[in-house]
């Protein structure tokens, strides 16, 4: 039978509306292994034997862990090509991203007011001394925001600024970003460092109405939106083709699937991503939330600043 | 005063040439080091840059936290495992005969949906605090102190729940497989029955404490999870972001040797409290320990005591999730069907591979009657205070290069490709799950083998069986509780296993663990609540079989 | 009074092991327990130590009630000071020889004072440099000795003790009793103690308790036990001999070995008579008043000789009989037998 | 012959066990092992049985070797066909009598034809009933002989005995080893048993081996112990005794008791000098030509007298006397003592 073979990041719930419409549309079965980490070791051990076609990740570190292990192959498709921007994608075409995922500042309606903070820099202000959460400076979205920093400022800017932030921290980094908007619903701070489409993940609970309580609480502040600014920080989910694939045909077919409109279409209203593909329907919500300008940097300079990130975040005994 | 010096000092392949169950054992303990070995090889470059970073900044952070992890959880474990089965051994009091074996169910509980649970009630907005303000008209967190739920402590609370039945089982097996003609001597020594607590059973138990500890902290020092959902950065925190942000699998293959080490140390000191105490049963046919009916207060007090882990550790995640559940019926029913039977099936195999294989090995050992065979055998088990994750690489490298070599002598000889006989199959998670877990059970039955006098095999043999014969119908039957001990951690900690159920599973393989990340991950644990809550279910059938088995067992040597 | 247990009755599931079991034993008074195996001796420590629960009855140590189940008295075996050395030991596994026999000193105090005791004890009993061993690498008789000195050590007010001396050759069992003795009666410690040997029990008891299945046969000083045995099982304890049934006519007894008075017992009356092996004189001389009998085997046993006879007028039973001499017989030499008329032990034959 | 040990050594770590033991036991002969507590008796067994590895000299069963450490043979104990009980029992908890019993039974016919001869056995040893009991509920006798009984079952080729009649009563003793010796018998089975009873190894074996501190003393005919003991040690096995040391002048020992002839020994020569309790004779009328005596104390022992006495020429010095009469003598009694000449057993002084 015709198949392809997926190693995920990206949760089993999320990807699967996508690859069933996916198999609906084509006949082409999709198996999935999803895990967390380690997949591009296990890519690496089952050597020529590998039966994996496609990686997809949910940020730009893992893509470059398997793009540095020379496990990826370039896709060279007209349709993605047009899709994805440059600067979303990696030089040779080794991987690209198939959504953006804005990680923004969340910021309570009433004890921040609008205008009081602009930029990424802002946060390291005292104003905001013992009023800022986030989540583990070494969870990958904070890793890539910090990366991003480094690769715009440098090293020893990015530093101040981190250093800074600690200082604001109202409370040690914990949690998840949803229990950001919580502690920010709780009132043990007023901003929080959050992905953008977690608002829709919690206006949309029905499951945890309180959820619901937590997100009509918050204001989503775009960063570094001015003329001339870098525009707002994005993360990518995204995918890339295996050299050892059996099913290289099937593979790009799916990859170009999932940058179609249809599944672009899923990606927004039903994860509130950004999708990569412009003219896509977002959700009613998400788009309450306005519009933003996005960093145009190339996400392959972020990336290679994870490691400084890393250490910067150690350094500033950012966790501790 | 080594007692054996005799037979153990030494140790020659001339000595073993005619014990195929030594060689067994050999073979067995060599399989379980391909793991480390590899992890060995993996670490073999160099990493000064990234080690004086590490120095400068965290990695003093990560062993402090991570030793006083260690050292709370096994405060706790060990105070809460060896009392609540001294209690339970040595008296009677209401609903005794359920709280002995409910007192194990925490460890159905995976550590992290306990860090949830407990985290989600207690902290500012769970319902503990929320009552508390209510109650005392506070507003904000400024107008009162309340403990901080996301720190070490709480992580230490969590993990000393959910381990602690470790050290209960096994001291509980101590307390009743000791000989009550010690403790009685002791009384008529003049000592009162907590100072023969002190004097006798505990340190005739020690040994089987040790091991639960043990046990306890290998598992919390390879504990990732939990401790990063407290915000408790330690060694495994170290590891991943290495290996992960920084891009060096190598460094955290290093410092996961770290771990390995530590774990060696604990092992060392597991050793000598052992040959400290190494000791037989004198004589093989004395009667259990009987237990004395308490009364009033003292019995009610001993209930509550027993109570107070069971709720904390069960009661309360088990209710909490039932209560999400009930609201998150509408999932896919197929879906968590397929993956619970996944989840058994590959538990209950797991279980009995991994307690035969335990069970091989420890025989191996004490047929050997060798001190170096024993550190062989327990250097095998170290692959236990690896995290799991890093661990599953450790068994990708070598498998895979065991399936593509089959592969290609079978393409080469018969023009048949084997493809990934091992890592493409659900085959290489019950290997990887049995070389994980075989710490388990070659611990738990090693510790109830020594307790047997060297003289049962003696007088087996001159009485004509051989060693095989004599574990079937000698060691078998007077470590039964044991056997089925192993088996129960075994299958409970497969249901609960994770990140190497997620490296290394085939294809559109799911378990209710796999499930319950898959939620969870995404910050829903609630709609995984069905999920979550038939893994902790699933702890309670073997736990009630293995109960009804001790308590067999327990009946007879008291005759009446 | 050390000890009073009174009308005391045990139950192991269905199987009774004591009956109606009453026992007095008085200030530093030894007394030895005899018995056959599995005749409830064991049993009988165990309860005055408090190890089992009385089930029925009063035990009264040092004139104070200490167990009484219809009183729902039961004192703990810690506080009832009382040393006891079990029959299987039950030493420490854990301890090294000097901790098992410090064990039970209280105080630091009387550890000071004892040290010196425990080594010039175990030398005595011939341990010297056993003191740090731990006990399986002890022999038999090693440990049994090491049990022994950890029921001595802490001067308990009474002493119970469970075949002390069994695992012990002649010599050593002979200076170990004495060591033992001395102590008790140097302290003046009332003793329990359960002994297979009646040679043992009558020289080193005041009193001995005879007992068999769960009941108490006899309890009188060791000359009345052996010059006047209760019943035949008593008669027959000490050494080798013969028994016969016959019925009684005439006020006498007639069995192969001769008539003999019927002391006491009814005519018409079914009696057992118990004839000791060492009361039947063998003569190589024929002598028409006495028996005829073949000898079956002699066994030289050290300064006696055992013989198994077998009698002429009854050629289906053997008899046992022990000279003090040294004598060559071989096997079917004839020979002839006479017992001294009060020699025999005449009972009514129990009715089971 | 059925076992031949060869300059056997053997040592715990640093301690020694056993020193340069031979032995040779033949077909069906009855030897008994003799010897103080720690001596190495079940060192020696275990050995035998393969328990323990040898650690030099050699070992043949049924003449065949079996253990030799040059070269490398040691074959495994199950497949000796030795039969051996253990000092303490080494019962299996976990099976009840039958199960014990039957464990040795190789094949289900065997069990079928032994099921019979176990319930019969167990009827003679006096244990009716107890066929399905566990262990830890039986007496320590009781446990004795169901130890005993697990050996016998397989007959085995070869039986080793470790103390197997300790823990029972004279009665039952005398019962259950004839059961034995008869078991033993019928089937040829050659035996070595450990026992600390003097009159027992005499009465049951063929060969006496008396061990002293891992070494073999004397190895010989029960009657050629008795009457012809090769040291001191020996002579003084069999009851109690009197040891003096004195240097041979004019080939005659002078002692308290008398004056002895040399017996062999050295003029000048150190010697050591064992007269036993029984040997001596006790008068009530005084007598020049005999030795003053004080009475300490006299022990009526059944059919014998125990007698402690001082010599009025050496009142530091215990004499122990045994004879057969009755005596009612009071502490303080004087009396007087005679020796014959030739009672006394004279040995050159063992050079330490
Ligand atoms: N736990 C028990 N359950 C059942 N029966 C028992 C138990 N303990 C002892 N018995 C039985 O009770 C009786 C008395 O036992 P006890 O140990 O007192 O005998 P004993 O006189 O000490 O014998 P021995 O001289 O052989 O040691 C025996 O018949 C024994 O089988
Ligand atoms: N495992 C051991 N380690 C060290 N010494 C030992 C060990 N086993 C026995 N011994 C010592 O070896 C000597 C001989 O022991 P063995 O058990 O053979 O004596 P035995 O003659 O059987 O004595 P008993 O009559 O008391 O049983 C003893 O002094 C004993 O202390
Ligand atoms: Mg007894
Ligand atoms: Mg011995």
């Amino acid at each position: 039978a015709e198949e392809v073979n997926l190693y995920s990041y990206r949760q089993q719930s999320l990807l699967q509306p996508l690859t069933d419409a996916f198999t609906e549309e084509t006949g082409i079965k999709v198996n999935v292994v999803h895990a967390a980490k380690g997949l591009a070791e296990k890519i690496k051990a089952a050597g020529e034997n590998n039966p994996a076609d496609l990686v997809l990740t949910v940020d730009i570190g893992r893509l470059e862990e398997v793009r540095a292990a020379g496990l990826f192959e370039a896709v060279n498709s007209p349709v993605i090509d047009e899709v994805v921007p440059a600067h979303l994608r990696h030089p040779d075409n080794l991987w690209f991203a198939l959504t953006t995922r804005a990680r923004v500042v969340y910021a309570h309606k009433d004890r921040v007011k609008e205008g009081e903070l602009n930029s990424l820099k802002d946060l390291a202000d005292p104003k905001w001394e013992g009023r800022i959460c986030t989540r583990s400076g070494k969870h990958v979205y904070n890793i890539g925001l910090i990366a991003s920093v480094i690769a715009e400022d440098g090293e020893v800017a990015a530093e101040t600024w981190l250093k800074g932030l600690k200082a604001n921290l109202a409370r040690k980094p914990q949690g998840n970003d949803r229990a950001q908007a919580k502690a920010i619903f709780e009132g043990q701070c007023d901003l929080a460092i959050a992905n953008r489409y977690y608002m829709g993940k919690m206006f949309y609970n029905t499951k945890s109405p309180e959820q619901q309580e937590w997100a009509e609480q918050i204001r989503v502040v775009y960063l570094d939106q001015d003329i001339g600014g870098r525009g707002q920080h994005i993360n990518i989910s995204g995918a890339g083709l295996l050299k050892t694939a059996k099913n290289k045909d099937n593979a790009i077919k799916l990859l170009e699937f999932l940058v179609g409109e249809k599944a672009q279409g899923l990606y927004a209203t039903a994860n509130y991503e950004e999708p990569v593909r412009t003219g896509i329907k977002t959700d009613e919500f998400i788009e309450s939330l306005g519009d933003f300008k996005a960093d145009r940097i190339s996400l392959q300079e972020v990336a290679d600043q994870r490691a400084a990130a890393a250490r910067l975040v150690d350094r500033v005994g950012y966790d501790m | 005063m080594s007692t054996t010096a005799n037979s153990t000092s030494s140790f020659s392949l001339a000595r073993l040439r005619f014990d195929p169950w030594v060689w067994l054992a050999l073979a067995i303990a060599a399989l379980a080091i391909i793991p480390i070995a590899t992890i060995l090889m993996l670490s073999w470059a160099d990493n000064q840059e990234i080690w004086q970073h590490l120095l400068d900044t965290v990695f003093w952070i990560y062993v402090k936290n991570t030793l006083l992890l260690c050292l709370g959880v096994a405060v706790f474990t060990s105070l809460m495992g060896t009392g609540a089965a001294w209690l339970v051994t040595r008296f009677n009091f209401p609903l005794k005969s359920v709280l002995v074996w409910a007192l194990l169910l925490p460890l159905a509980v995976p550590s992290y949906i306990l860090a949830f649970v407990i985290t989600d009630q207690l902290e500012y907005a769970g319902f503990v605090q929320k009552t508390l303000r209510t109650l005392f008209g506070w507003q904000t967190a400024r107008d009162y102190w309340f403990p901080e739920i996301r720190s070490i402590q709480g992580a230490i609370a969590v993990l000393s729940l959910v381990l602690y039945p470790y050290v209960y089982l096994l001291a509980r097996a101590a307390f009743v497989e000791q000989a009550a003609q010690l403790f009685e001597m002791s009384r008529c020594l003049g000592k009162s029955q907590t100072q023969s607590f002190f004097k006798v059973a505990l340190p005739l138990a020690r040994p089987a404490i040790v091991v639960g500890v043990t046990l306890a902290l290998m598992e919390t020092i390879n504990e990732y999870g939990t401790v990063e959902f407290f915000a408790v950065p330690t060694l495994t925190a170290g590891i991943f972001d290495v290996w992960l942000n920084m891009s060096s699998l190598s460094a955290a293959a290093q410092i996961a040797l770290m771990l390995v080490s530590f774990s060696i140390l604990l092992l060392g000191l597991e050793r000598y409290s052992r040959n400290a105490g190494k000791f037989y049963k004198l004589t093989g046919q004395s009667p259990a320990m009987f237990a004395e009916p308490l009364s009033g207060f003292k019995a009610w007090l001993a209930t509550a005591l027993c109570l107070l882990p069971i709720s904390l550790g069960f009661i309360l995640p088990i209710t909490v999730l039932t209560n999400y559940a009930l609201r998150n019926l509408d999932q896919g029913l197929d879906q968590y069907l397929n993956s619970a039977w996944n989840s058994f099936s590959l538990a209950i195999m797991a279980a009995l591979l991994t307690t035969v294989l335990g069970l091989l090995l420890a025989y191996g050992v004490r047929l050997s009657k060798s001190n170096k065979m024993r550190s062989i055998a327990e250097a095998a088990t170290l692959g236990y205070a690896i995290p799991g994750a890093v661990l599953a690489v450790g068994i990708l490298y070598p498998l895979g290069l065991f399936d593509n070599t089959v592969d290609r002598l079978m393409k080469a000889w018969f023009d048949y490709p084997t493809g990934l006989l091992l890592t493409g199959t659900g085959g290489a998670l019950v290997l990887a799950y049995s070389l994980r877990f075989i710490a388990l059970s070659y611990r738990t039955l090693d510790a109830s083998l020594t307790k047997i006098t060297p003289e049962m095999d003696d007088a087996s043999r001159i009485l004509g069986s051989r060693s095989g014969k004599t574990l079937w119908r000698i060691h078998l039957p007077l470590i039964r509780p044991s056997v089925l001990t192993a088996m129960l951690l075994v299958f409970v900690d497969t249901m609960k296993e994770l990140p190497i159920t997620l490296i290394l599973r085939p294809f559109n393989f799911d378990t209710l663990s796999t499930q319950v990340w898959d939620l969870a991950s995404l910050e829903q644990l609630e709609q995984s609540a069905l999920a979550a809550l038939t893994i902790l279910l699933a702890g309670i059938i073997p736990v009630i079989i293995m109960s009804r088995n001790i308590g067999s067992s327990e009946r007879r040597p008291q005759g009446q | 009074m050390s000890i009073v247990l009174r009308k005391v009755n045990h139950f192991y599931g269905e199987q009774q092991a004591l009956k109606d079991v009453s026992i007095e034993v008085s200030d530093n008074q030894i007394v030895a327990l005899l018995g056959p195996s599995g005749c409830g001796k064991t049993t009988l420590l165990r309860l005055i130590a408090g190890l089992e629960r009385l089930q029925s009855g009063e035990l009264y140590l040092q004139d104070s009630l200490v167990a009484a189940p219809q009183q729902a008295i039961h004192l703990a075996p810690e506080q009832r000071a009382i040393g006891m050395m079990f029959q299987d030991y039950a030493l420490f596994p854990h301890m090294s020889v000097r901790k098992n026999i410090e064990y039970g000193l209280r105080k630091q105090q009387d550890l000071a004072t004892r040290r010196g005791w425990i080594e010039e004890s175990l030398d005595n009993m011939g341990m010297q440099g056993l003191l740090e061993r731990f006990p399986h690498t002890l022999s038999g008789g090693q440990q049994q000795r090491v049990a022994l000195l950890r029921a001595l050590a802490p001067e308990p007010s009474t002493l119970l003790l469970d075949e002390p001396f069994s695992a012990l050759d002649e010599h050593l069992r002979q200076q170990v009793r004495e060591e033992t003795l001395d102590v008790l009666k140097k302290t003046n410690t009332p003793a329990v103690m359960v002994t297979h040997d009646p040679l043992e029990a009558m020289f080193i008891a005041d009193k001995i308790v005879v007992m068999e299945k769960g009941g108490i046969v006899q309890n009188a000083s060791p000359q009345e036990i052996y010059n006047n045995p209760k019943n035949a099982f008593v008669a027959a304890l000490f050494g080798p001999s013969n028994r016969f049934e016959a019925d009684v006519e005439d006020n006498k007894v007639h069995t192969p070995l001769g008539h003999f008075p019927a002391n006491g017992v009814d005519n018409q009356q079914r009696a057992e008579i118990i004839v000791r092996a060492k009361d039947i004189v063998v003569h190589q001389l024929e002598n028409s008043d006495q028996i005829e009998a073949t000898v079956i085997s002699v066994h030289a046993m050290g300064n006696e000789t055992h013989f198994r006879l077998q009698l002429s007028n009854m050629p289906e039973r053997v008899i046992h009989a022990r000279m003090r001499d040294h004598w060559q017989a071989s096997t079917g030499t004839k020979v002839w037998l006479s017992v001294n008329g009060d020699a025999a032990f005449v009972f009514p034959k129990a009715s089971l």
